[in-house]
């Protein structure tokens, strides 16, 4: 059982939660919130501008959580990202996954971000004082989803 | 023919979202990217063999040989920087 | 900065998130809830009672959470564990952890959750079909503490 | 003296949830713990050495060789099952 939605509304993560606490099997929900951050490598950031590849990217998550659900216990999994143009604090990803014990909920959340960041297609662009920029992919993030492979 | 699409920095660089063309005389992935690149100027600078860009083809992450067939979506981007 | 409560009365994750993202610095916020599960062992469980040492708890959890704060870097932290009698899907504890990055909110979350299950006296009683019984501790959460030893 | 707690399924089994008492002639948690167990009954199949207790001195985690002054706070329990 998953959620998967691509959205530029905001989302809460409350409301999220509520719905999964209706199967009392489950005893752990680990979840994780990406949010926009007024500072990016020493820049000021003023916006950030969020664009994908419609085609691909619901099939994209849907393939990364169907490997987190082969992988792990998991009763339920919600993933939730946004597009369009977002402000400092604001929220951009939420990932929420339920099992009955914390240690399969745990992983399969981090292991959805680590492969999220490497293989969704996403693309981030910051308005910043000196004009706008596309944010550079890191290799740490390449290096948090190699650790999962067996 | 096929469908090529570009995004983010790459689109911007190239100057164009989208276009269709016929299969390359080799019809991989390698084969497309090689003679995109040999229009020179800002696609050689954009598909550079030292660049960074992923491929894609009808959806799925894709590699150097994945071949390609009449009606194929292809896209190309940098590296995917979400989450 | 953290917070740490110990009460009665249930929690709202999505207050406390909202008071964390008030600071713009806050790129990641990973959390867990732990939920009170209808079977444990095998039987059903009507209710969970939660005793504690008032006099030791919060020096205990303020211990784990110091301890996290000197591993890794943390810009806000919230730990809310109830005590007292609770029924299936009620909420029992949240840890939220925020960070500039994924990766330290992540191992944080996860190192405060897995001490908090070996070091703090909180005990759990079940009433089930045949009767009260405490919960026995698991040798599994001995080992997932372990992990994080130097 | 010393004030000595139980909790849980130890405070069930031993039948109080506190008492006071002088400090042990061996004045360490081993020493407290030996005297507790001699009452024999319910004490010594409550703390008995194969059993899992643990023991905490002033509000914090101690092992069998710390030592107890007046006044301290010792509290005993089965192990922690919170979370």
């Amino acid at each position: 059982m998953h959620t998967i939605r691509v959205q530029t509304e905001d989302f809460d993560i409350a409301a999220e939660l509520a719905a999964m606490r209706t199967n009392p099997a489950i005893g752990a929900v680990a979840s994780f919130i990406g949010l926009v951050r007024d500072v990016n490598e020493g820049t000021g950031v003023a916006t950030l501008t969020l664009e994908h590849y419609p085609a691909m990217t619901e099939k994209a998550l849907a393939a990364i959580v169907g490997q987190a659900q082969q992988r792990w216990e998991i009763l339920d999994c919600v993933l939730i990202h946004r597009v369009g143009t977002l402000q400092p604090t604001d929220q951009i990803v939420l990932v929420m996954v339920a099992s009955a014990h914390r240690g399969h909920a745990f992983d399969a959340c981090e292991f959805i971000m680590d492969y999220l960041k490497t293989q969704a297609p996403f693309w981030k662009k910051e308005a910043t004082p000196d004009g706008e920029r596309w944010v550079e992919s890191r290799d740490s993030d390449e290096v948090a989803a190699s650790r999962w492979h067996a | 023919m096929l469908t090529i699409l570009y995004f983010a920095s790459l689109r911007e660089t190239v100057g164009k979202a989208s276009e269709s063309r016929g299969l390359p005389a080799n019809p991989t992935v390698a084969g497309l990217v090689a003679e995109l690149r040999s229009r020179g100027d800002v696609w050689a600078a954009a598909l550079d063999a030292g660049k960074r860009w992923r491929v894609a083809v009808n959806q799925e992450m894709a590699s150097l040989d994945t071949p390609l067939r009449a009606g194929d979506e292809v896209a190309i981007f940098p590296p995917v920087t979400g989450g």
